[in-house]
C-alpha cells in the first residue's frame, strides 16, 4: 500500500462520489421542475467547486495515488473500497466534475417533460463517472463502469430523438457486449495476483499467453467505449439521437473512459502483451483517424458530422497512448481533455441551434451567421479549435501526439496527417455552410441570438480553448510525473524482458 | 534591449479586436491611425538588430523578434502596404472586412519577424485564414467556392509545411528558423519548401492563386496580391537560398504566367498571373542565392509590392465604379476614368521594367546576377520572360482597358467614372512611390540585406531596354489582332488531365492525396465532387458494412433462440421424450467415462 | 417449539380448510387470514432461528441450515402474499382452498429443508409438489381453452416422472448402504467401498431436484407451467420452492462419490445448456411470464455453476445467489401481478407506458429486471460476480467466458421490457391504482436488492459458515 | 488629360510616324554604346541584338499563346460549372 498516499481527515474523494448521489436521492422525494433545475445545479456546481480541492492539494511531483482512502468492503474476497487519485486521472476527474453544470444549463429549456428524472439520471451518471476515474479497486471500477449504462440509456431513450430506442438500445448492449469478458479478465487477475487492488496486478510475471489474452478482453471493453475504428459504430447512432446534456456527457467524459482504461490497465498490467500488440493498434489508430474524417465529411447532420469526428480524434489518442513514449501518452491525455472541451463544446453549440430551428440539417441551418454573430463566433472558434488550429487546445494535443509518433515512427506519422488535412475538410465545411450558407438560404430571419444563459455556458470553453492553447504547461506538469514513472516503469520492464522486444520487432 | 522592440501586429491584432466597438465619424480616422501605429512599430525595429521578444514554450525557444536588414525591409514594405491598403478600402464599413486585412497583415509581419518554426508556422496559418474571410466578403457563390478551395489548399500546404518542421525537429533537434543546408536536401528540407513554395504559388502549385485574386473583393485583392507571396519569398529567401531546384521552378514560373497572362481576358485575372510570373523572378533570384540575386529577389519584391498594388488598386476601381472585370465587357475608358487610367498606366511601365520606373531597377539585377552565374540559359528566358511581361501588362492591359474596341454596355459606360477619393490618394501614394524608386533606388539599395555594387542606369542597360520594350511594342501593334482578348477562361494544367481521359482523370484526383500535383484545380474540377463520392461510399460502408455486421450478429443470435424455441413444443410427450432420453445420454457417457 | 413454523403454517392450513367448509366468505376475510399466517409464519422462522434440535429418530433435523432457509422461505411467503394479496387469478369461491393448499406446499418446502432421511425428504417433497399442482389448475378459466388445466397435467406427469427417477435412485442408495439416514450413507459412503452405481443414484436423486430448480434437462414444464398458471401462482412457483430444491441439491452434492470429476463435468455441462436454452429461447418471447421462465432456467444453469466447484464456499455462493435470484423475481411477479387487470396473462406490449401509468411499479420492475441481468450494484451482479469467481477459481475457464456471453444475450430481452416501460407511448392502456401497502412493499424488495447487493460478506460468510458447520 | 489623349488620336498618323522615328533613333543609337562589359558574346558582336530580340520574343510569345488557346486550353466560360455545380451544392 506505499503506492497510496492515504488522505487523513475528510474523505474528499468518497465525497465527491457521492454527493451528487446524495442530491439524487432527494429528487426522488422533490418533484418540482424549478427545483429539480436549480437543485441539480447547486449540486453539480458544489461538486465542481469543491473539486477544485484536488488541485490545491495535488502533489504533481509525487507519482502515488492521493487523497487515498481504503476501506474492507468484502474481505473474504479480498475486495476493497479504494479510491485514489494520480496525475492521468486527475485532469479526467476535473473535466468531469466542470461539464456537469454546464450539461445542466444545457438542458435548461431543452428538457420540457420528466425534469425531475432527467436530473436524477444526470447526477448517477456524475457519480458513476467520478468512480471510474478514481476506483482503483477493480471490482469498484467495474461497477461504476457497468453501472453507468443504466442512467445513460435512460437518457437517450427516453429524452432522446426519434430513433431513440434503436440508439439506446444499440448503445446499452453493444457496450455492455464488450465488457462482459472484461470481467472475466478482472476475476482471472484476481486469482493470479490474489487481489482486485489494481497496482497490485501491475507489473507481475505473468505469462505472455495469459497477458495476451487479458489484454485483448480489456482492449475490446475499452476499444468499443472509445470507440476504435471498426467498433465505433454504435456512438453516431446513440450522439444523434441523445439529447445535448447526453451527446455532451458522452463526448466529453464517457468516451474518455476507454482511453483512461488503456492507460490505466493495458499498459502497466500487461506490458508484454502492450509492446506486442502496440503496432496494430497504432495502425487502427490511424485507420480510424482517417475513416472518421471521410465519414464526418459525408454528414449532413450535424451531431453526426461530430460524432464521426470524434472517431478520429479518439484515433489521435490511442495513437499518443499506443507509441508509448512521453511526448506521445502526454499529448493523449491533454488531448483526451480537449477533445471533452472542444467537441463538449460543439454539441451544445449544434444543441443550441437545434432549440431554434428543431433541425440538425446542415441544410437547414446554412446562413445562420446572418442572424446570430455571437453564435457563430462560438461556433468558429470551436470549429477551429476541433481541426488543430494554431494557438488553440487541439493543436498542441494533436502536436505532442504527432511529435510522438515522429519518434516512434515516421511512416505511421506521416499516415496520420491526411486525417489533419480532413478534419480541416469538414469542419470548414460546416463552418462555411452554417456562417454563410449557399445562395439559396432557407429564411433564418426568427432566429434569435444566443441568450445570457447560452453565452454564460459557452464563454468557458472558449477561454479552456485558449489557454490550454496558449499555456499548456500546468497542465502538462500536472500529468508528468506520472506519466513518466508509467513509461520508465515500462521501458524497464521491457529491456528485462527481451522476449516481448524481440516479438515486437 | 529587447524592451524596445514592439510587435507590430500587436496594433493589427488588437486594432482588429476593437474595430467593431469604433463606430461612427471616429471610424475613418482609427482605420488610417492603426496601420500608422503599425507601420511605426516597424520603423522603431529597423534600427535595432538581433533576437527580440524570444518565449519559452514547451520545451522550445519561440523568437518573436528576429530582426535583421533582410526581416526589415519586408517588414517596411508590409507596414507600408498595410497602410495604403487601409486606405484605399477606407470607405468600406464592413468592419469584419478590415478586421480580416489586418489581421492577415499581421499575421504576414509576425511571419516575417518569427525567427523560430513554430511561431511562424503559428502565424502562417493564422494568414491563410485572415486571407481567406478577405475572399468570402465579396459575397456570393462563385467567392465562396473558391476560399473554400483556398482555405483547403493553404491548409494542406500548412500540414506539409509542419510536416516538414517535425521531421526536422526530429534530425535536427532545433526549431531555430534560418538558412537550411541546400546542398544536401533532406526529405524535411523538400516539404518545407514545397509548404513555402505553394504559398509563392510555384508551379505546379500556383492554380490557387489565380482563381482566388480574381474572386476577391475589390479592396481585398490589394493585400492579397501583397502579402501572400511575398512573405513566401521572404520565408524561402531566410531559408532556401541557393537552391538549385528553385532557379528552373522561377523559370518555369515566369514564363508560364507571361503565357497565360497573354491569353487572359478577366484583367484582374491577368494581373493575378503576372504576380505568378513576377514572383517566379524572386525565386530565380533566390535560387542562384548569390548576394546580387538576393539582393534582386528582394528589392523585386519590394518594388513588385508597389506595382502590383497599384495595378489592383487601378484595375480595383474599374471593378468598384463599373463592376466589369473582363476586356470583352470594357474598353476605352480613358475617357471616363482618366486618373485611374494614368496611375494604372505607372503601374504598367513600372511592372514592364521601363526606365526610369520600378521593376527597372530590380529585375534587371536578377538577370545579370544569371549571367554572372553562367546561368545564361536562366537569365535569357528570363529576358524572355520580360518582354512578355511588357507585352500583356504594359501593353496588352492599358490598350485594351482604356482604348482599343468599346465593349461596354450602356449602364456600365455610365457608371465609369474615377472612384473615391480615398482610393485616389492610395494609388498616388503608390504610383509615387513607383517612380521614387525608379528614378532613386540608392534608398532602397540601402536597405538590401547585403551591401550592393549595381547601378541600373549604365547606358548599355538603358539601350538594351529601350530597344527590348520599343522593338516588343512594335511587334504588339503589328500583331494586335492575334491578342484580341475573347471572351473564354483559359484552362490551367487540369486541361492535361481532362486529355487523359476521365477515368485516368478519377484515378489521379479521386483519392484526397496532396500527392496530386494538379492539386488545386483538381479539388475544382472533381476533387471536391469525388471526394465527396469517396467519403458518402465510406459512410455508406460504415452504415451498411460496419454496422451491418453487428446488427447482423445481433439479429442472429435472435434468430437462434427462435430456432431453440421450436424445442419447446407445448408436448409433453415430447418433453418427456427429450428428458429421457438425455438422461440416458449421460448414463452412457458415464459409462464410457468408467470404460476409459 | 422449534418447529414452529411449521405448526404456524399447518394451523394455518387448516384453518383456511375449514373456513373452505362454510361457505364462500367475503375475499377480504380470506386475504387478512392468509396475511396474518403468512407474516406469523415470518415471524415464528425468525424466533426459532437460534434453535437446533433432532426429532422423531433423527430424520429431521433443526439446524442453522434448515432455520436460514426457513426464515428466507417466510420471508419471501411473507412477501409474496402481500404483494399477490389480491389473487386476481383465482375464483373468489375457491380462494380458502387456493390459501390452504399454498401453505401446505410451503410447509412441504419447510420440512424439506429439515428432513435429513431419505424418506422424509421424499414425503415432504411429495407434499409441496402435491400441493402445488392442485394450485396451477385453479385457476379461472378466461379464455375458454383451459390452458389452466393442461398446465396442471403436464405439471403433474413431468413431476411424476423426475419423482419416478429420485425414488429409483434413492432406493438404490438403500440398496447400496443399507440405510436411509443421509448422515449414515455419507459416513458409509466415506469409508470407501464406492461403486460407480453411487454416481447414478446420487444423480437420480439431483434430477428430482433438477426437476423443481428447472435446469436443463428437466426445464422442459416450466414455460407452459408459468404461462398457464394464474400471475400468483406462477409468482409462487419461481420463487419459494426454489429455496427447497437447491436446499436439498447442496445436501445430496456432499454426498462423496468417488467420481466427483465426472459430476463436475456433467454439471458444467448441465449448467452451460440451461443458460444457453434459457438465454436464447427467452430472446423472442412475447409473453412476459412465459420469458421469465426461461430466464429462470437460464439462472438454473448459474446456480449449478456455483454447485459444482464442489467447495463450501461454492454452496454458500449457490444459497447467496438463489435468495437474490428469488428476491428479483419476487419484485417482478409484484409488478406483473398488480398491473395485469383481472389476472390476464401480460404480453410485454402491456408494460408500454408504465412509467406514465404508475411511476413506482415501473421503477420496482426496472430495479428488478436490472438485477437480473446482472447489472451492478444490484445483487445479481454481485452474486454472478461471486458465482464466476469460484467457478474461475476451480478453472473452468471456458464456462465461465460462455457464462458472461450469456449475460450480454440476456441483457437484451430485460432490456425490452424497460423499453417498453420507460420509451414506449402508453396509448390507451389506463393509469394503474396499487394499494400503498404494495408500494412499499416493492420498494422494500428494491431496498433489500440494493443492500444485499451492495454488502454481501455477512450473508455469504455466514452462508458458507453454515453449510461448513452442518454438512 | 483626356484632351491629350483626344488631340494624339486625331493626330493618329503623326502619332505613329514619330514612334517609327523613335524606334529607328533607338536602333541608332544602340550602336553607339560600348558593349565590352555585356554578359555574353551575341550582345557584343550582333548589332540591334536586343532589337530582334524584343521583336522575336514578342512575336514568339504571341504565337505561342496563340497556338495554346487554340489547342483547347481556351473554353467556353461556362466549361466548369458543369463539374462544380455538383461541388456547389456540396459546399
Amino acid at each position: 500500500m506505499d503506492l497510496l498516499l492515504i488522505k487523513e481527515g475528510f474523505p474528499l474523494l468518497t465525497f465527491l462520489i457521492f454527493l451528487p448521489l446524495a442530491g439524487a436521492v432527494v429528487l426522488l422525494f422533490f418533484h418540482g421542475e424549478s427545483f429539480a433545475r436549480l437543485w441539480t445545479l447547486v449540486i453539480t456546481s458544489l461538486t465542481a467547486v469543491i473539486s477544485l480541492l484536488l488541485l490545491t492539494g495535488f502533489d504533481s511531483a509525487s507519482p502515488k495515488y492521493q487523497f487515498a482512502e481504503a476501506y474492507d468492503w468484502i474481505p473474504r474476497f479480498h475486495i476493497n473500497y479504494i479510491v485514489g487519485l494520480d496525475g492521468i486521472s486527475i485532469l479526467l476527474v476535473l473535466l468531469t466534475t466542470f461539464i456537469m453544470p454546464f450539461c445542466v444549463l444545457a438542458s435548461w429549456k431543452y428538457i420540457k417533460n420528466r425534469v425531475a428524472p432527467f436530473m436524477f439520471c444526470l447526477l448517477i451518471m456524475e457519480t458513476s463517472m467520478i468512480g471510474v476515474f478514481v476506483a482503483l479497486d477493480f471490482v469498484l471500477f467495474y461497477i461504476f463502469w457497468e453501472f453507468m449504462l443504466i442512467p445513460m440509456y435512460l437518457l437517450i431513450a427516453i429524452w432522446g430523438g426519434p430513433r431513440k430506442v434503436y440508439a439506446s438500445i444499440k448503445f446499452f448492449l453493444y457496450t455492455l457486449a464488450g465488457s462482459v469478458l472484461l470481467l472475466v479478465a478482472i476475476i482471472a487477475l484476481y486469482l493470479k495476483s490474489g487481489s482486485f487492488f489494481i497496482p497490485e496486478m501491475m507489473w507481475q510475471e505473468y505469462s505472455l499467453v495469459f497477458q495476451v489474452l487479458v489484454f485483448l478482453a480489456f482492449f475490446l471493453a475499452f476499444a468499443i467505449k472509445v470507440p476504435m475504428f471498426p467498433f465505433h459504430t454504435w456512438l453516431p447512432a446513440a450522439h444523434v439521437e441523445a439529447p445535448t446534456a447526453g451527446s455532451v456527457i458522452l463526448a466529453s467524459v464517457l468516451l474518455k473512459m476507454g482511453t483512461y482504461g488503456f492507460l490505466r490497465f493495458c499498459l502497466p498490467i500487461t506490458p508484454d502483451a502492450t509492446m506486442l500488440l502496440a503496432t496494430p493498434i497504432l495502425w487502427l489508430s490511424i485507420a480510424g483517424i482517417i475513416y472518421g474524417g471521410f465519414t464526418a465529411l459525408a454528414q449532413q447532420d450535424m451531431k453526426k458530422l461530430i460524432a464521426y469526428s470524434s472517431v478520429g480524434h479518439m484515433g489521435f489518442v490511442t495513437l499518443g497512448i499506443f507509441v508509448l513514449n512521453s511526448r506521445g501518452v502526454e499529448g493523449a491525455i491533454l488531448q483526451m481533455i480537449n477533445h471533452g472541451v472542444t467537441t463538449g463544446a460543439l454539441f451544445l453549440c449544434v444543441g443550441m441551434i437545434y432549440e431554434r430551428t428543431h433541425s440538425r440539417d446542415l441544410a437547414l441551418a446554412s446562413g445562420v451567421g446572418k442572424y446570430m454573430p455571437w453564435f457563430v463566433t462560438f461556433l468558429a472558434f470551436f470549429s477551429l479549435s476541433s481541426f488543430g488550429f494554431p494557438g488553440t487546445n487541439s493543436f498542441i494535443g494533436e502536436f505532442l501526439v504527432l511529435a510522438g509518433a515522429f519518434d516512434h515512427d515516421i511512416i505511421l506519422a506521416l499516415a496520420a496527417i491526411p486525417g489533419a488535412v480532413l478534419a480541416a475538410a469538414y469542419m470548414l465545411r460546416m463552418l462555411q455552410k452554417v456562417v454563410w450558407g449557399g445562395t439559396a438560404n432557407p429564411d433564418q430571419s426568427y432566429l434569435t441570438d444566443l441568450s445570457i444563459r447560452e453565452i454564460v455556458v459557452l464563454a468557458p470553453f472558449l477561454i479552456f480553448v485558449f489557454w490550454i492553447g496558449l499555456g499548456p504547461q500546468p497542465f502538462i506538469n500536472l500529468m508528468h510525473t506520472s506519466v513518466s514513472q508509467l513509461l520508465d516503469q515500462l521501458h524497464h520492464w521491457q529491456q528485462h524482458h527481451q522476449i516481448a522486444a524481440v516479438l515486437w520487432r | 534591449m529587447a524592451s524596445s522592440f514592439i510587435h507590430p501586429s500587436l496594433f493589427l491584432i488588437l486594432g482588429g479586436l476593437l474595430l467593431p466597438f469604433i463606430q461612427g465619424p471616429l471610424r475613418k480616422p482609427y482605420l488610417f491611425l492603426v496601420p500608422l501605429l503599425a507601420m511605426g512599430a516597424v520603423v522603431l525595429n529597423a534600427s535595432l538588430s538581433g533576437n527580440f521578444a524570444t518565449v519559452s514554450f514547451l520545451d522550445w525557444q519561440l523568437v518573436f523578434g528576429r530582426v535583421d536588414k533582410l526581416s526589415t525591409v519586408f517588414a517596411l514594405i508590409m507596414g507600408l502596404m498595410a497602410v495604403i491598403g487601409t486606405l484605399y478600402g477606407l470607405h468600406v464599413d464592413r468592419a469584419g472586412e478590415h478586421m480580416a486585412a489586418w489581421f492577415y497583415a499581421a499575421g504576414s509581419l509576425g511571419a516575417i519577424y518569427s525567427g523560430d518554426y513554430i511561431s511562424l508556422f503559428l502565424f502562417w496559418e493564422m494568414m491563410a485564414f485572415a486571407s481567406v474571410f478577405l475572399i468570402w466578403f465579396r459575397r456570393g457563390k462563385q467567392s465562396l467556392a473558391v476560399g473554400y478551395r483556398y482555405l483547403l489548399i493553404h491548409t494542406i500546404g500548412g500540414i506539409i509545411l509542419l510536416a516538414g518542421i517535425l521531421l526536422r525537429y526530429q534530425a535536427v533537434g532545433n526549431i531555430t528558423f534560418d538558412l537550411m543546408d541546400v546542398a544536401h536536401p533532406e526529405l524535411y528540407t523538400w516539404l518545407i519548401m514545397i509548404g513555402f513554395g505553394l504559398n509563392a504559388a510555384m508551379v505546379p502549385l500556383h492554380s490557387w492563386l489565380p482563381e482566388a485574386y480574381s474572386e476577391a473583393s475589390f479592396n481585398g485583392a490589394v493585400f492579397l496580391c501583397a502579402f501572400t507571396t511575398k512573405t513566401a519569398v521572404y520565408v524561402l529567401a531566410r531559408s532556401c537560398a541557393g537552391m538549385d531546384i528553385l532557379v528552373v521552378l522561377g523559370v518555369i514560373m515566369a514564363l508560364y504566367g507571361v503565357i497565360y497572362a497573354v491569353m487572359e481576358n478577366d484583367i484582374r485575372k491577368l494581373l493575378a498571373w503576372s504576380i505568378v510570373s513576377q514572383v517566379g523572378y524572386m525565386v530565380a533570384g533566390i535560387g542562384i542565392g548569390t548576394d546580387l540575386a538576393i539582393n534582386g529577389a528582394v528589392a523585386h519584391a519590394v518594388v513588385h509590392i508597389l506595382y502590383k498594388s497599384l495595378l489592383f488598386m487601378g484595375t480595383g476601381s474599374v471593378l468598384y465604379m463599373t463592376g466589369k472585370t473582363k476586356f470583352t465587357e470594357l474598353g476605352g475608358l480613358h475617357a471616363k476614368m482618366p486618373a485611374t487610367f494614368f496611375f494604372t498606366l505607372i503601374g504598367c511601365l513600372s511592372i514592364s521594367a521601363a526606365p526610369f520606373f520600378a521593376a527597372y531597377v530590380s529585375k534587371s539585377m536578377i538577370i545579370s546576377a544569371g549571367f554572372e552565374n553562367h546561368l545564361n540559359w536562366a537569365s535569357w528566358l528570363l529576358m524572355f520572360g520580360a518582354t512578355g511581361t511588357f507585352m500583356y501588362n504594359g501593353l496588352k492591359l492599358p490598350y485594351f482597358l482604356f482604348f482599343g474596341q468599346n465593349n461596354c454596355s450602356a449602364e456600365t459606360w455610365k457608371k465609369a467614372a474615377d472612384p473615391t477619393w480615398n482610393m485616389m490618394i492610395a494609388m498616388t501614394l503608390g504610383a509615387t512611390l513607383c517612380i521614387l524608386v525608379g528614378t532613386a533606388p540608392g534608398f532602397l539599395y540601402a536597405m538590401l540585406p547585403h551591401v550592393v555594387d549595381y547601378s541600373p542606369y549604365t547606358a548599355y542597360h538603358l539601350m538594351e531596354t529601350l530597344q527590348l520594350l520599343g522593338f516588343a511594342a512594335l511587334a504588339f501593334f503589328l500583331l494586335r489582332k492575334y491578342v484580341e482578348p475573347v471572351d473564354r477562361i483559359c484552362l490551367d494544367i487540369d486541361w492535361l488531365y481532362r486529355k487523359a481521359g476521365s477515368g485516368f482523370l478519377w484515378l489521379v484526383k479521386g483519392p484526397l492525396q496532396g500527392g496530386d500535383t494538379a492539386w488545386g484545380e483538381a479539388y475544382r474540377v472533381v476533387g471536391l465532387s469525388s471526394l465527396m463520392t469517396l467519403s458518402r461510399f465510406w459512410s455508406w460502408f460504415d452504415w451498411h458494412v460496419i454496422d451491418g455486421v453487428v446488427d447482423g450478429i445481433a439479429r442472429s443470435v435472435r434468430a437462434l433462440g427462435d430456432k431453440v424455441r421450436v424445442l419447446q413444443s407445448g408436448q409433453i410427450q415430447l418433453t418427456l421424450y427429450y428428458a429421457f432420453s438425455l438422461a440416458a445420454i449421460v448414463f452412457v457417457t458415464f459409462i464410457f467415462f468408467q470404460l476409459l | 417449539m422449534v418447529i414452529l413454523p411449521e405448526l404456524v403454517l399447518l394451523t394455518g392450513a387448516l384453518v383456511f380448510f375449514v373456513v373452505s367448509l362454510g361457505k364462500t366468505p367475503d375475499r377480504n376475510v380470506a386475504k387478512f387470514i392468509a396475511l396474518f399466517f403468512g407474516f406469523a409464519t415470518l415471524i415464528a422462522a425468525c424466533l426459532s432461528y437460534q434453535l437446533q434440535a433432532t426429532l422423531f429418530y433423527g430424520v429431521y433435523a433443526v439446524d442453522q441450515y434448515s432455520q436460514m432457509f426457513k426464515v428466507l422461505i417466510g420471508f419471501s411467503l411473507a412477501l409474496l402474499l402481500v404483494s399477490g394479496q389480491n389473487l386476481k387469478g383465482i375464483d373468489t369461491s375457491v380462494r380458502s382452498e387456493y390459501y390452504m393448499f399454498l401453505l401446505l406446499s410451503v410447509l412441504g418446502l419447510m420440512m424439506l429443508v429439515s428432513s435429513v432421511e431419505m424418506i422424509a425428504i421424499f414425503v415432504s417433497l411429495e407434499l409441496s409438489s402435491f400441493s402445488l399442482y392442485l394450485l396451477v389448475p385453479m385457476r379461472d378459466d378466461r379464455t375458454g381453452i383451459r390452458v389452466q388445466m393442461e398446465a396442471g397435467i403436464k405439471y403433474i406427469l413431468f413431476g411424476v416422472m423426475a419423482t419416478g427417477f429420485m425414488l429409483y435412485g434413492m432406493s438404490y442408495l438403500f440398496g447400496l448402504t443399507g440405510t436411509t439416514y443421509l448422515k449414515d450413507i455419507v459416513g458409509f459412503l466415506s469409508q470407501g467401498s464406492l461403486q460407480p452405481a453411487v454416481v447414478v443414484a446420487v444423480l437420480m436423486v439431483l434430477i428430482g431436484f433438477f426437476y423443481k430448480l428447472a435446469v436443463f434437462p428437466m426445464h422442459f414444464w416450466v414455460p407452459d407451467i408459468y404461462q398457464g398458471a394464474s400471475n400468483e401462482t406462477t409468482g409462487f412457483i419461481a420463487t419459494i420452492p426454489k429455496f427447497g430444491a437447491v436446499a436439498l441439491l447442496i445436501r445430496f452434492l456432499t454426498v462423496p462419490t468417488g467420481q466427483s470429476p465426472f459430476l463436475i463435468e456433467l454439471l458444467a455441462v448441465i449448467s452451460v445448456c440451461s443458460m444457453f436454452y434459457g438465454n436464447l429461447s427467452a430472446l423472442v418471447q412475447k409473453d412476459i411470464k412465459r420469458m421469465l421462465g426461461f430466464s429462470g432456467i437460464a439462472h438454473a444453469g448459474f446456480i449449478t455453476l456455483g454447485l459444482l466447484s464442489m467447495k463450501y464456499e461454492g454452496y454458500g455462493l449457490a444459497i447467496y445467489y438463489i435468495a437474490g435470484y428469488v428476491l428479483m423475481n419476487l419484485a417482478c411477479f409484484l409488478v406483473i401481478s398488480n398491473v395485469s387487470r383481472e389476472g390476464e396473462n401480460l404480453q410485454i406490449d402491456d408494460f408500454s407506458g408504465l412509467y406514465q401509468r404508475q411511476p413506482v411499479l415501473a421503477f420496482i420492475l426496472s430495479v428488478g429486471l436490472f438485477g437480473l441481468a446482472g447489472i451492478p450494484p444490484f445483487v445479481g451482479f454481485m452474486a454472478k460476480f461471486m458465482i464466476l469467481t469460484s467457478a474461475l477459481r476451480t478453472d473452468h475457464l471456458l464456462v465461465v467466458c460462455l457464462a458472461a456471453i450469456n449475460t450480454a444475450i440476456a441483457i437484451y430481452y430485460y432490456l425490452s421490457v424497460v423499453k417498453a416501460v420507460y420509451t414506449v407511448d402508453p396509448g390507451d392502456r389506463p393509469v394503474v391504482v396499487v394499494h400503498p401497502l404494495i408500494q412499499a412493499t416493492g420498494v422494500l424488495l428494491v431496498i433489500t436488492i440494493v443492500l444485499i447487493g451492495a454488502l454481501p460478506a455477512k450473508f455469504v460468510d455466514f452462508a458458507s459458515a453454515v453449510v461448513q458447520a452442518v454438512l | 488629360m483626356t484632351n491629350l489623349i483626344a488631340s494624339l488620336q486625331t493626330h493618329l498618323k503623326t502619332v505613329v510616324a514619330v514612334c517609327f522615328v523613335l524606334l529607328a533613333v533607338i536602333a541608332g543609337s544602340s550602336l553607339t554604346v560600348d558593349t565590352h562589359h555585356a554578359h555574353t558574346w551575341v550582345e557584343q558582336h550582333v548589332p540591334f541584338f536586343w532589337s530582334f530580340f524584343g521583336f522575336a520574343a514578342a512575336a514568339v510569345i504571341i504565337g505561342v499563346a496563340r497556338w495554346f488557346g487554340r489547342s483547347g486550353i481556351q473554353a467556353p466560360t461556362d466549361f466548369y460549372d458543369c463539374s462544380t455545380s455538383k461541388s456547389c451544392e456540396e459546399d
